[in-house]
This record gives C-alpha cells, sequence and structure tokens, in this order.
C-alpha cells in the first residue's frame, strides 16, 4: 500500500478563488492510501517545496498528489522535489484544479466538487505508480552528413572541428552541390567558388572528415546515438585512392558527346570525366551508360593513358557499414521540371532557359567561358526577360507547381539583372513580378539598386505566353500598372523554377522514420523552437531539405544542426523517457500488430524459451521495446491482442483506475 | 468496334468534307460510327455558369442515347466536342446540375454521367493507335510539312478535357508523323482563332487568326489542319495563304480515300 | 415536485501534446464551459484503449470524448490516424447495438484551440444532457 | 455428401504416416453422436482406420490447434483444411503464432456443413445415426423404423449457406480443385439491422446477448483468439469477469471480442456454430468486416499471409469517426 | 463590405472563388482579346471581389472574350477568370430586353461560308 500526501496549492487566488481549498484536501485524506493531506498558498514556491520535501520525510511518503496548476507547468517542478526528498520523481502525479477547474468554472461548490475529483482521480492513478528510470543507452561518437553541398559541408566543418569523426555521403562525383553551379553570390556579389571551393578544400583536407562521394545512404538501423548504416559505394571505375586527378583520360576519352549535368546539359562532356576543375575528391568517374569499354569492351583508351593505372573496368559496387550517433540531412533541392508550363516554351526553344542554366550561361566556368550567349545561336542576347514565380505560389488544384514561395528567386534575379546590365550595358533587361520579396539583411537595397543605379525595367505583372519566331521570343505580358498587355520581342527568357526538395529524400525519410510534409520537405521537431531537429530523435536538418533556403540561412541552419549533433555527441550516454511501452513476455503472442503501428521502429522480436503451464516448454516469439527507441505514444498498447503490451507512467491499471474515480 | 457519333450542325453543312472522310476513314480503320438519332445541336458553346441547364439539356441527351446503346461516345468537331465533353464532365462532379437535369430526361432516363467522350483523333490514338494507322497508310504524304492547329476547344480546359498536354500538346504532331508528313511545332497552335467572336469584332477575329498563320508560316508549315469548322473559317476567311483542311481529310488522303470521296 | 436537474458525467480523454494543452489555453483564457467534463491525460490518442471507453460507460458515464492532435499534426507523427480508425469501427459498433452514437465524440483539438475546446465540450456536454442518463451500457452495480 | 469420401482421406493420412511426411494427423473423430464430432489427434494407421471421421458435420476449424499442437508434436502434423479454415491458417501464420515448417496441409474441397438443429427440426429429437454418405442424408431415429432422408441442402449451416469462398488460399496438396472466391450474401443480415432504429437493434441484441452464459465456447473455438493469456482470464485487465453479472457484461464481453478480432477475423463462423445458447455472434464479426470494407477498402483476413490489417493500417484521408454514420440512414 | 446578391449570384453561378487570385495579372497577359477590352481578365476578378460590379455590366469587355480559357488554363491560383467574365454576361442579358443579337442581326453577317456553329454560339453567347 502506497503512503501518498495531497498538497493542495491555493495559487493566490488562482485557485482558492473559485475552489474550497481546505475542503479539497480534506475530502482527499479520506481516499485509499492517502496518509497526509494539506493545503498552501503558492505550492511551487521554495517555501511550498520545502514544505513537500519535509512531509515526504515526516510521513514516510511513498507518492505525492499535488492538486495545482497544469503538469505542463510544473510537473518537472514537482518531479525534482521528489527526487530531492529522496522520492522517485514518477511518483508524483498533478491534479490539474487551475486551467482545468478553477479558471473555467465561476461557482465555488461547482469548482471544490470537480477538484476534488480530479484530486481523487490523481490519488487512484498515484496508488498504482511504480518507480520508474530513465533508461540510458551510449553514444557513438561519429556523425554521418547526407548531401555534401553548402550545407552539408558547414555542418560537417563545424562537428569535425569541435572533435567528432563526420563522414559525408554525397551522391554526385563530388561534393559542392548547387552552390558550386553558381556564378556569384547575393548580395554582396563574391563569386560562389572563390568562396566555396576553399571549404570543400578544407573538408578534403580535415582529418576528422571522410568523404563517401558517387555514394548513397542504402539502410538505416538503430536509433539516436546508435545508428546502423549502410553506404552504397557506386563503382567509378575509377581506383579513388591512385588517381591523381590529373585528366589525361578525361582528354583523351572519345565519347565526347555526352550532356554534361554540371552544365545542366548546354556542352558535352566525355564519358569519364572530373565534373569541374576544383572538385573534391578530384578524381575521375566513369559514366558507365556512355563508356564504351564498359557497354560493349570495345575501347579501353582511358587505361592505357593513366600513369596512375587507376582504371579499373571492373569495379564493384561497394557496401560500407558504420556506426553513427547522429544523423543530418542536407539532401538539397532542385528546380521542378518546366515540362508542365510550356505556355513560357521552353521545351520549344533554346533561349527559354531557367534561372540555374543562366548561372551557368554567366559563369566563368561554364558552356560559354562566361560570356553570356544564346544557346540557340551563340549570338549576345539584346533583351531579356526574366520571369518571376514560375512554379512557385501556385494552388493546389492547378496541379502543376508547388504551393510555396520559393524564397531565393527574388534576389537571384535582381542579381542576374544587375549582372547582365553591369556587364552588357546594351541590354535591356524586364523582370516580371507578381510581388517582389526582398526581407533580409541588404537585400532590398541590392533589388534597388536594380532598378535605380542599372535601370533593369521591373515591371508589376506575368507573362502569359511566349513565341519563338524567326531567332526572336515574342513575349506576350501584362503591365499591371499602366493596365497594358506588352509585347515584347525578347532574345532570352529566363524563367525563375520554383525550387523542390531533391527527389533521394523521400526514401531516405523512411528509412530515417523522419516525417515530411505534403511538400517533401522534411518537417522540424518544432517549427519555431526546434527549427534544426527532426522530430525523430538523433536525426537532425541542414538547409534547403527542411524548406526554401538562400545561401546565407543554409549555413547558418547547418551550424546550429552542427551545434546541435555536438551536443549530443558530447554525451557519453543518453537518458530515455522512461514512460516507454514494454512488453510482458507471459502474455505476448508474438503476432506483430504492435510492431505494425510503431512508427520508431522501436519494437523487436525475439523466440524464447518458455515454461508452458503443463510444465513443458516452448519457443515462442515474442515482442521486445527497445526503450531508447521508443517515444512512448501507446498506439501499440491497443493494437495488442493480449494487452501484454502496456504503457509505463500510463498503464492499463491506472488509466482506468483514474475513470474508475471519475465516474465513482 | 462500333460507336455512337455525334457529327453536329455544321457537319452536315458547310464542313461536310470534315464528316464525309471522317466516315470513309473510320471504315476502313475498322470502326463503324453508328450516328445517334434524332441528334439536336450540342448548343454550340458551353455556358459556364452552374445553372444553366436548359443549354445543356441537348447534350444530355446524346450522351444519353450513346449511354442506352452502351457505346461510346464520337465527335469530331472540336466545338462539338468540347460541349458534350464539358457537359458529361459537370454531370459527373455536380451533383446540385445532374438533379436539376435530369428532371428534364423522363422521357430519355435519367444520365449518370458515365458515357465515355471520344474526340475522334483520341479514337485514332488510343483506340486504333497510330502504329495501326501507319500500317494502313496506302499513300504516305512524304515531304509535306503541316502545321496542326489545335485552337482553343481542343485542349481547354485541360482538367475537363483531359486529351494532351494543354501546352505543348502532340496528338495531332503524331498523326501527321504516322500519315508520313512532318508536323511543324509553333507556338500559336493552342492559341484562339477569335472564334464567335468574329460577329462582334472581325478584327479582332482576323488579328488573332493572321497570328496563328503567321506563326504556323514563319515555322516552315505550308498546310494547316485542324477540328474545328469554326477555326477554319476564321483563318480562311481573315486571309490564310496557305491551304487550311480538316484533318479527316488528310487522314483520307493518306488513307487513299480522297480521290472516291471527290467523285 | 422539483425535479433534480441532470448532470451528464463527461470524461474526456486528451492527448498531452495538442487538447490537453488546448483545455489548458481554454483555462488561461478563462472560457468556461460545463464542469461536468473531466479531462484524463494520455501521451496520445492513439493510447485510449476502446475498454476504457466501455469501462467509463459501464461506471456510469454519460458521454466520452476523445480529443487528440489534427490528422497530420500527431506528436508522435501517426498515432492519431489509428485512434481515427479504431475509433470510427468503435463507434459504429455501438451503433450497431442501438447505443446512441451521440454518447461518444471525437475531436481534433490543436494547443493553440482553446476556444475550440470550449466550444466543443460545452455542445458535447449539451447534446449528452438532451439524451439523458446512459442506461444501455452502464452497469448497475456501479451506480450509487 | 462430401465431394473427397472419408476413405480417401484416411488412406492419404496413412500414406503420410507411411512415408515419414507426418508424424501425426489432426482429425476429427466421433463423439457421443454420429454429428457431435469433436478434433482429435492420430498417431497410427489403425487408430485412424478405426476413428477418423469425414462427413457433413465435420465444421471444426483445425487451424487454432495448430498453435499448441505445433509446440508439442515432434515432426510435422497433418492437417486437413477445408476452404474457410485456410483462412485461418494463413492469419494464424500472419501473426507468427505456428511454425509454417511443422505443418503438413492438405486442402479438402467442402459442399457445406450440416446444421444438427435444423437436422433436428426436421427428423426431431432421438436420432440414433447419420449416414451422410449417400445423395441424401439418412437420418435414424429411436422412433422411426426407417431412416428419414433429408436434402443435405436443406440443413446447410447458416455461414455455409453464406459461404464466401471455396478456395483454398494455403496448402501443400490439394484434394481436388483450388476453388474460387464466390459472391456471398453474407452481409445481408447486416445490413437489415443496419436498416433498424436504434431502439430496436438494441431490443434486438439486449434480446439475443442476455441468453449469453459466458461458457466462453466462442473465445475457445475462435481461431483468432490464440492469445497466449485472455484478457478476460487476467486479473489486472481490468475486464476479467467468469460470469455475467448483468446486461452489461455481457455486451461488454462481446464488444471487447468483436473488437480483439477486427482485422483478424476471417469470419469462419465457429462463433456462432459453438454457441449453445444459438446468439448470432458472426454478425458481430461481420459487422466489423463490413465497416472495415466500406471505410478502408475490401479487406479479407488471411486472404495471404502477412497482409496489413485496416486496424494497423491507415491513411491520411481516412473518413472521421463522425463520418462513418455518413450515407447511412439518419434514424437517430 | 456587405455582399451584394448580385456579387453572391455571381460567385455561384460561375463557382469561382476570386479570394484565391495573388493578382498575378497572368490571365490578362495570356488573354486574346486584351487590348479590345475596357475591363481585364484580372480586372473583372477584382472588381467582383471588391463588388464593383456595375462598370462591368455596362462594359463592351463582356462581348469580347473569347471563352478560349487560356486564362482558365494558365491561371497559377485556379481563379479560372473565364467564368467569371460569362456570369457577368448571362448576368447582363438574362435582363430582359437585353439581348445583345436578335434574329434580325443575322443575314448581315452571312457570307456563304458561314458556318452554322458560328451563328449558334453567336446566339448562346449574345442572347438568352
Amino acid at each position: 500500500m502506497q503512503r501518498i500526501g495531497v498538497f493542495v496549492c491555493w495559487c493566490g487566488s488562482n485557485i482558492a478563488g473559485t475552489v474550497d481549498v481546505k475542503a479539497v484536501a480534506e475530502a482527499l485524506k479520506a481516499e485509499p492510501g492517502v496518509v497526509f493531506s494539506t493545503d498552501y498558498q503558492y505550492m511551487c514556491s521554495q517555501a511550498g517545496q520545502d514544505m513537500i520535501k519535509e512531509s515526504v520525510r515526516e510521513h514516510k511518503l511513498t507518492g505525492i498528489v499535488i492538486c495545482s496548476c497544469s503538469p505542463r507547468m510544473h510537473e518537472a517542478t514537482f518531479r525534482k522535489t521528489a527526487a530531492a526528498a529522496g522520492l522517485n520523481p514518477y511518483m508524483v502525479e498533478i491534479a490539474n484544479i487551475r486551467e482545468q477547474c478553477s479558471w473555467v468554472h465561476k461557482e465555488m461548490p461547482i469548482g471544490t466538487e470537480k477538484a476534488i475529483i480530479l484530486g481523487k482521480a490523481a490519488v487512484a492513478k498515484v496508488n498504482l505508480n511504480t518507480p520508474l528510470t530513465p533508461g540510458e543507452s551510449p553514444v557513438t561518437k561519429r556523425a554521418l552528413v547526407i548531401g555534401g553541398g553548402i550545407a552539408g559541408i558547414q555542418t560537417a566543418l563545424d562537428i569535425a572541428d569541435a572533435g567528432f569523426p563526420v563522414d559525408i555521403v554525397e551522391k554526385k562525383p563530388t561534393i559542392g552541390g548547387k552552390m558550386a553551379q553558381l556564378d556569384k553570390t547575393f548580395p554582396t556579389l563574391d563569386c560562389a567558388a572563390c568562396i566555396l571551393t576553399p571549404k570543400m578544400v578544407d573538408v578534403a583536407q580535415h582529418e576528422k572528415i571522410r568523404i563517401f562521394s558517387y555514394s548513397e545512404v542504402s539502410e538505416v538501423k538503430g536509433f539516436v546515438g546508435n545508428f546502423d548504416v549502410t553506404i552504397k559505394k557506386h563503382a567509378r571505375y575509377v581506383k579513388e585512392d591512385v588517381c591523381t586527378g590529373c585528366g589525361a583520360c578525361v582528354e583523351k576519352c572519345p565519347m565526347k558527346k555526352v550532356p554534361n549535368e554540371f552544365n545542366l546539359g548546354m556542352d558535352n562532356r566525355p564519358a569519364i570525366y572530373i565534373p569541374f576543375a576544383q572538385a573534391v575528391p578530384k578524381v575521375a568517374t566513369i559514366d558507365p551508360n556512355a563508356c564504351n569499354m564498359l557497354k560493349n569492351g570495345k575501347c579501353g583508351l582511358c587505361a592505357r593513358v593513366c600513369t596512375a593505372g587507376a582504371i579499373d573496368y571492373k569495379q564493384q559496387d561497394e557496401y560500407i557499414q558504420e556506426k553513427y550517433g547522429a544523423i543530418v540531412v542536407a539532401t538539397g533541392f532542385n528546380p521542378i521540371s518546366m515540362d508542365k508550363f510550356d505556355e513560357f516554351a521552353y521545351n520549344q526553344s533554346k533561349d527559354v532557359i531557367t534561372s540555374l542554366e543562366f548561372e551557368r550561361l554567366t559563369n566563368a566556368a561554364g558552356p560559354t567561358a562566361g560570356k553570356l550567349l544564346r544557346p540557340s545561336d551563340g549570338k549576345h542576347p539584346h533583351t531579356i526577360v526574366f520571369v518571376q514565380c514560375v512554379g512557385s505560389r501556385c494552388d493546389s488544384c492547378a496541379q502543376k507547381g508547388k504551393e510555396y514561395c520559393s524564397k531565393i528567386c527574388c534576389m537571384y534575379t535582381a542579381k542576374h539583372a544587375m549582372l547582365t546590365r553591369d556587364k552588357y550595358p546594351d541590354t535591356e533587361v524586364y523582370v516580371f513580378y507578381i510581388d517582389v520579396r526582398t526581407p533580409g539583411k541588404s537585400f532590398d537595397e541590392f533589388y534597388r539598386r536594380a532598378v535605380e543605379e542599372y535601370d533593369v525595367h521591373y515591371i508589376k505583372g506575368m507573362v502569359g505566353k511566349v513565341t519563338p519566331q524567326g531567332d526572336k521570343l515574342k513575349v506576350q505580358a501584362s503591365d499591371l500598372l499602366s493596365n497594358k498587355q506588352l509585347h515584347i520581342d525578347a532574345d532570352l527568357v529566363v524563367l525563375a523554377a520554383a525550387i523542390e526538395p531533391d527527389k533521394s529524400a523521400r526514401p531516405l525519410a523512411t528509412m530515417l522514420t523522419a516525417s515530411m510534409d505534403t511538400n517533401d520537405f522534411f518537417t522540424e521537431a518544432h517549427p519555431k523552437l526546434r527549427p534544426v531537429e527532426s522530430p525523430t530523435a538523433g536525426v537532425f536538418l541542414s538547409g534547403t531539405c527542411q524548406g526554401p533556403k538562400d545561401i546565407p540561412e543554409t549555413v547558418s541552419q547547418a551550424g546550429a544542426a552542427a551545434s546541435k549533433v555536438i551536443g549530443l555527441l558530447a554525451k557519453d550516454k543518453l537518458k530515455g523517457n522512461p514512460c516507454v511501452a514494454h512488453s510482458n513476455e507471459q502474455m505476448c503472442n508474438g503476432c506483430s500488430s504492435c510492431e505494425r503501428v510503431c512508427p520508431y521502429g522501436a519494437i523487436t522480436y525475439e523466440d524464447k524459451e518458455f515454461r508452458m503451464p503443463d510444465r513443458t516448454t516452448a519457443i515462442r516469439r515474442v515482442a521486445a521495446v527497445n526503450p531508447a527507441v521508443c517515444q512512448g505514444c501507446g498506439a501499440c498498447t491497443v493494437a495488442c491482442p493480449s494487452g501484454a503490451m502496456d504503457l509505463r507512467g500510463f498503464m492499463n491499471e491506472q488509466i482506468m483506475a483514474e475513470v474508475d474515480a471519475i465516474c465513482k | 468496334m462500333n460507336v455512337s457519333y455525334f457529327p453536329g450542325c455544321t457537319l452536315k453543312n458547310k464542313a461536310r468534307d470534315l464528316d464525309r472522310y471522317a466516315r470513309q476513314c473510320a471504315q476502313v480503320l475498322g470502326i463503324t460510327l453508328e450516328e445517334v438519332e434524332n441528334w439536336q445541336c450540342c448548343g454550340g458553346v458551353f455556358t459556364t455558369a452552374k445553372d444553366e441547364v436548359a443549354t445543356k439539356l441537348s447534350s444530355v441527351r446524346l450522351l444519353q442515347a450513346a449511354k442506352a446503346k452502351e457505346q461510346p461516345l464520337v465527335t469530331v468537331c472540336s466545338a462539338c466536342h468540347n460541349v458534350v465533353k464539358q457537359t458529361n464532365h459537370a454531370m459527373q462532379i455536380d451533383g446540385e446540375f445532374a438533379a436539376k437535369v435530369n428532371r428534364y430526361m423522363a422521357d430519355d432516363g435519367e444520365y449518370d454521367g458515365s458515357t465515355q467522350v471520344y474526340h475522334y483523333l483520341e479514337l485514332l490514338r488510343d483506340v486504333v493507335g497510330y502504329d495501326t494507322l501507319k500500317d494502313k497508310v496506302t499513300n504516305p504524304l512524304k515531304g509535306k510539312k503541316i502545321a496542326a492547329y489545335y485552337g482553343c476547344l481542343l485542349l481547354r480546359p485541360s482538367s475537363v478535357m483531359s486529351m494532351d498536354d494543354p501546352e505543348n500538346p502532340t496528338i495531332m504532331e503524331d498523326m501527321i508523323r504516322a500519315l508520313g508528313a512532318t508536323p511543324v511545332v509553333y507556338a500559336n497552335r493552342n492559341e484562339c482563332c477569335g472564334g464567335y467572336v468574329s460577329v462582334e469584332s472581325p478584327a479582332l477575329a482576323k488579328k488573332n487568326s493572321l497570328a496563328v498563320v503567321e506563326d504556323a508560316k514563319a515555322a516552315g508549315a505550308d498546310m494547316i489542319i485542324t477540328a474545328c469548322p469554326l477555326c477554319r473559317y476564321n483563318l480562311v476567311k481573315n486571309g490564310a495563304d496557305i491551304p487550311v483542311v480538316y484533318f479527316t481529310e488528310l487522314l483520307a488522303e493518306a488513307l487513299g480515300l480522297k480521290e472516291d470521296a471527290n467523285e | 415536485m422539483q425535479v433534480k436537474e441532470f448532470k451528464p458525467l463527461i470524461v474526456a480523454f486528451c492527448c498531452n501534446w495538442c487538447s490537453y494543452a488546448g483545455a489548458d489555453l481554454a483555462g488561461n483564457n478563462r472560457l468556461n464551459y460545463p464542469a461536468e467534463v473531466k479531462i484524463i491525460r494520455v501521451p496520445c490518442s492513439c493510447r485510449v484503449n476502446p475498454m476504457f471507453i466501455l469501462r467509463a460507460f459501464q461506471r456510469g458515464a454519460d458521454g466520452v470524448i476523445l480529443c487528440g492532435c489534427h490528422p497530420g499534426d500527431c506528436h508522435y507523427t501517426s498515432g492519431n490516424y489509428y485512434t481515427r480508425r479504431r475509433m470510427a469501427m468503435l463507434f459504429s459498433m455501438l451503433d450497431f447495438l442501438g447505443i446512441e452514437r451521440e454518447r461518444t465524440r471525437v475531436e481534433w483539438v490543436s494547443a493553440a484551440e482553446g476556444a475550440k475546446f470550449s466550444a466543443v465540450m460545452t455542445d458535447f456536454a449539451a447534446t449528452v444532457k438532451a439524451l439523458g442518463e446512459n442506461k444501455r451500457l452502464e452497469d448497475l452495480r456501479c451506480k450509487k | 455428401m462430401q465431394k473427397v469420401s472419408q476413405q480417401q482421406l484416411i488412406d492419404k493420412a496413412v500414406s503420410l504416416l507411411a512415408d515419414g511426411t507426418v508424424s501425426c494427423v489432426l482429425g476429427w473423430t466421433k463423439g457421443e453422436f454420429d454429428y457431435d464430432i469433436t478434433p482429435a489427434l492420430f498417431t497410427d494407421e489403425a487408430s485412424l482406420r478405426q476413428g477418423f471421421v469425414w462427413n457433413d458435420f465435420c465444421g471444426a476449424n483445425f487451424s487454432k490447434y495448430l498453435v499448441a499442437k505445433t509446440r508439442k508434436c515432434e515432426g510435422k502434423i497433418l492437417v486437413f483444411l477445408k476452404p474457410c479454415d485456410t483462412y485461418s491458417f494463413n492469419q494464424l501464420l500472419t501473426e507468427h503464432r505456428f511454425d509454417r515448417e511443422k505443418v503438413y496441409a492438405v486442402g479438402i474441397p467442402c459442399e457445406g456443413m450440416a446444421d444438427i438443429d435444423k437436422v433436428k427440426a426436421i427428423c426431431g429429437d432421438g436420432i440414433s445415426s447419420i449416414d451422410c454418405n449417400g445423395e441424401k442424408m439418412a437420418v435414424q431415429t429411436i422412433y422411426e423404423d426407417a431412416p428419414v432422408q433429408v436434402d443435405a441442402s436443406s440443413v446447410l449451416a447458416e455461414r455455409c449457406i453464406n459461404c464466401k469462398s471455396k478456395k483454398h488460399v494455403a496448402y501443400d496438396e490439394l484434394m481436388g480443385d483450388e476453388g474460387d472466391v464466390i459472391d456471398s450474401a453474407r452481409f445481408d443480415e447486416v445490413a437489415k439491422l443496419e436498416a433498424m432504429t436504434p431502439d430496436e437493434r438494441f431490443t434486438f441484441w439486449q434480446n439475443e446477448l442476455s441468453r449469453c452464459i459466458r461458457c466462453n465456447a466462442c473465445r475457445d473455438a475462435c481461431p483468432a483468439c490464440t492469445c497466449e493469456v485472455c484478457v478476460f482470464n487476467n486479473p489486472k485487465s481490468g475486464v476479467e469477469n467468469k460470469s455475467p453479472a448483468n446486461s452489461f457484461e455481457e455486451k461488454m464481453f462481446h464488444i471487447i471480442r468483436a473488437f480483439h478480432v477486427a482485422g483478424r477475423c476471417t469470419d469462419c463462423g465457429e462463433c456462432s456454430r459453438v454457441c449453445p445458447q444459438n446468439i448470432p455472434l458472426h454478425l458481430l464479426n461481420r459487422k466489423f468486416i463490413k465497416d472495415m470494407n466500406e471505410c478502408y477498402g475490401e479487406y479479407q483476413a488471411g486472404a495471404e499471409v502477412g497482409s496489413r490489417a485496416p486496424l494497423v493500417n491507415y491513411t491520411t484521408d481516412d473518413l472521421e469517426p463522425g463520418e462513418v454514420f455518413n450515407g447511412r440512414d439518419s434514424d437517430a | 463590405m456587405n455582399k451584394s446578391y448580385l456579387q453572391e449570384d455571381l460567385l455561384r453561378m460561375s463557382g469561382v472563388n476570386p479570394r484565391k487570385c495573388m493578382q498575378c495579372g497572368k490571365c490578362s497577359a495570356t488573354c486574346p482579346a486584351y487590348d479590345e477590352m475596357e475591363y481585364h481578365p484580372h480586372q473583372f476578378v477584382s472588381m467582383v471581389k471588391n463588388g464593383d460590379i456595375e462598370p462591368l455590366m455596362k462594359s463592351q469587355s463582356l462581348y469580347r472574350c473569347l471563352t478560349c480559357f487560356a486564362c482558365v488554363e494558365r491561371c497559377p491560383r485556379s481563379v479560372e477568370p473565364a467564368k467569371l467574365v460569362e456570369a457577368v454576361r448571362l448576368a447582363v442579358i438574362r435582363q430582359q430586353g437585353a439581348n445583345r443579337m436578335t434574329a434580325n442581326d443575322i443575314p448581315a453577317l452571312l457570307d456563304e461560308d458561314t458556318p452554322q456553329q458560328l451563328l449558334v454560339s453567336a446566339f448562346r453567347k449574345y442572347t438568352k
């Protein structure tokens, strides 16, 4: 039998104004197990807490009921108080007689009656409480970063600088991501390569960082602090540790007509290639879909010219198993397909391009060596039309684009317009916009410069139709402010395509049991207060996998994710929530119902030998809950047909005792 | 395969070619067009107002007639097709509208939106198949550069018509290819010719029609095909200086039926 | 003779993350609802076993309401989706047995919806009150 | 008359025992009366030849027995499964309740089982023997000289009239065809109840369930009820109760039982078959099946091993609990 | 602002929700009859939303819309301006004596190639 103490709080007049606290204390004295009952003005005050501690000692209490404000307010406080008095903190129950009683009822008799009933329910529950101890699990002091763009690079560097080993998994042959494809960066206009490539080198040289390029995560098991990850390293047919990146093979490869994905298909590359000069790792990769040697065994030129002997046509995919304490998702974004927006003639004319293609066209390392030339005929365009919000801010019923604002387009378009006017003052630049959204440090100033100093024609309105005719693109658009329909003969049309999460994110989220929104962006544990954590413990979010972001935001979020990871890896042990599910093996049928509803994969099965009622032994399959993974939702307890699965802290018996107390 | 066929008013009159060739070609392609008995005009245009019931009844009767024979309903004229398909769609999704309509359907039987509506082009693509069509061509139209003109009614609203990509359609281009000619793709092929506004503002119709013709010519076309009598009328009347013919005529020519038809 | 006013007994199961917090918010904003409503805190609506609901009716409850996070917002990602199916089936079965379907209800109340919580409880209490005492599922032994 | 004869089954069992494929045979044997058939375990030819029975009264679904028997038996068990039994067989495999390797399943065709109450309604009490081997069932009573000839189709059990499937969904070997799923009218009775007013329904069930004597036969025969410890036997479950104390207990027991097997019940009908009070318990299970089919798409428990039952599954746009009544009669 | 009866009627008839509009102007950008219209598709949407319907009813713009659905197709917000234009036009021609076209107008419109479809359509659009 428990020895329960009841403490009724006045909360000044907050409770005492509507609830006769003395009557409550008196009534609860008669409840089973209650050996002491009292009231006090402010139970959460130091004096109140001291009184609780004193009473625990004096009355040898084994359980405590506090009738006070919501447990969401002070449950933690009173648990600490109990612990300080030598009680198990989980022997405390709160009866919420403020938010759910005194504050919503006006009359004293009604409030008092309800407070007593709520108190009785709490007493009934405490009678069945058992001391709970949080489980502990070790932490593997190594982090995995999935994605090697600027987000992944920054997160990895920050974690590694704190002294923890980090692995980066990047599916492309090089790290660098989208930022490596950009020309200049807003609002300061530094060259993307100039600020990114040193970081890439830092990553390559950091003794704590390993890069798995041309690799993907293929399986994730385990839980926070203890992830078991399988990484699939695709065969690149070049020995990474032998290749010196000299490029002789690239030069000699006879198959030179492969669309170059780094330049978004605007020029070609050989079948063996290094994506760009500053690639990390700087090693060649053979494209198996293009290489004649791999396709039909005819060629082998690259092996012959490679003095280092790095070419290996027999290379196989490799699977690497590694343990990690934390996982950071940094899978990034892609522009959406323009197939459903062909009123802009993207599929009809080479001179209708996306903004990312425009970046490559103006990049010194791009297909035109930085000269702004039209893809169709290599001529300098004299009239350029930029179209904003292509596929962004669409109604879901339209089933074409995305409902969200892609956030970065206004700024990069201002950049494109400004740079164009700066370098080619004879070019007319039109920007059709719905709204210009430039919240951010020095952002609006930047946009205003484009308008005021560079005389970019910003027109409020949208382009309705692009008609390629001869070597012109006839652009039909509306100018809402002058209430006119405009017809512009353009040489180049640039579409600010909406951005969407990388396609690899969805299967990855499934592997990680991390949740996503309908747009396939990863969801945060809390949108405001825990923005870099996924609801799944030990999984963190960095960069555009969580939502559209520009580079400064991405880098700061990457740093924030790193600091969360460091905070986790710095611990030797993790304390769990003790209110987790557990299975009574004697009753468990091993039927898998619980496993099916568990959102965390916390339940596994094992075969165990049992003595049966007839004194024989039998091997049965029974469920086991991993307390470090279980988050304590209780879905399994209801799915379990035999009632073997129960939830500590919210046991079937406890909840039914509460029901009984309320209905008595 | 037997299908219910709705020619519509214009095909019985000014656009006889569209109708005649459609029937002859269908026969060769193994499809029997059974003309719906006692059909009435489709209504010309689909009135988008939800409370407009009377003007849509003739289309519903048509659909019901096909349903009674358990056949899909085929149309050739773009305008008829648009009206019938939109009406059918309204019967499917707008319960209130369907209920109102069915109050007038006592004689014909209640209609539930279940008839499958095909445009003749869809029949060619989805039922006959362009590969089969290609095999049946006896007179490949080699060397002809043909611009398909879709206009507005055939493709839009795409959520209802769901025949092809509304901005980048291929159904007619693929047919042209199957007939051995070269399709010419041009941006204005899905822009409106001016339609019925030619009675209200001939200048507007002229401007729009010429924009289509000029675009097609600039893209190298030496002929335009269409599925809509009104499109053809507007394009020709407003000075098209390349031939504008119905797609069925082209089809007949490739299938070697045209001479017979002219007799 | 004055007939004593019938006061229904209502048990409300509220998930800790949304609805219980919503109830607290109703309190913070002093939004009244009938005192007949007594709240039991559960970690997630999916913790509520149909047995708890039957038990409440057995012990004399006149109405049982279950509140959780809005679908899609479950703290545990999917708990309330299971709740939705389980309760849909349970309620349909109770109805099949001839027990008034208005005595059971599921509502999604977020932590921000104090006003909704109060409105829902007020409405549910009125509905149950109008039905009168629960006679079809109660265990007479448990009645005072 | 069944398509496969008792002799054929015995020969099959004997040969499988002889060649060592199986070490024992789960089969039917005669009880007190000819129609009173009970399950039995045979381990040798002699006992098989003497005791093994197969006739129109062999309704018992053996799937459930495999849970306990496979744990005890060395070697494989031969089990004869009627089509409806195979669904339970699969469902238990889905729930990992026995080791498939330890079972040799022979599928046998079933022409439907007879309901002895219907026979008695025709022939009266005092049945001394029943011969099911002829075209008609020959029922000998102590009051008549000649046996009464009964048409087997006229005494078919309810669950066989509404048979949902003649398809064997699990077997190692088949005697006869694999069979097909058939369209049945099994939900008609549920629909009839649904069409009643709540008061009528309440009265109906009050009538039925008040006859419950809590003998637990339904639970004990149910192939879905294989819990190691049944909640009704577990003092900590809060619903433990040995006998019905009042009308509430009756309902509570049956609601909880129906809910526990919801999504797992294959609609084999054993509950109603074994109920000594003739309570139509299968209607509760069918109600759940009907609701789940209507709300979450067609689902047949046991149709395949490893399928995910509706109640341990969800979609993000499931209907709300309040919406299950939409479109039904608004009689409340 | 109080919703006028007329406004409500227009929204109900057309099924259009003008509040979904984000004023991007793509409807007007894509409209082939733009230059002939006094009020353009995006203005129809905003004016109906604001209850400023009288000017629309008096405007010739009603009879210039081709119902070609380009605005419907390309609207990123699924607003469907053409349906709103049609609703306003119907609100006008359903009034007594407000028919835009009569049978007497026909002979003047005819030439030897005029397809029936043209007359039927025009009648549908301009006449109750």
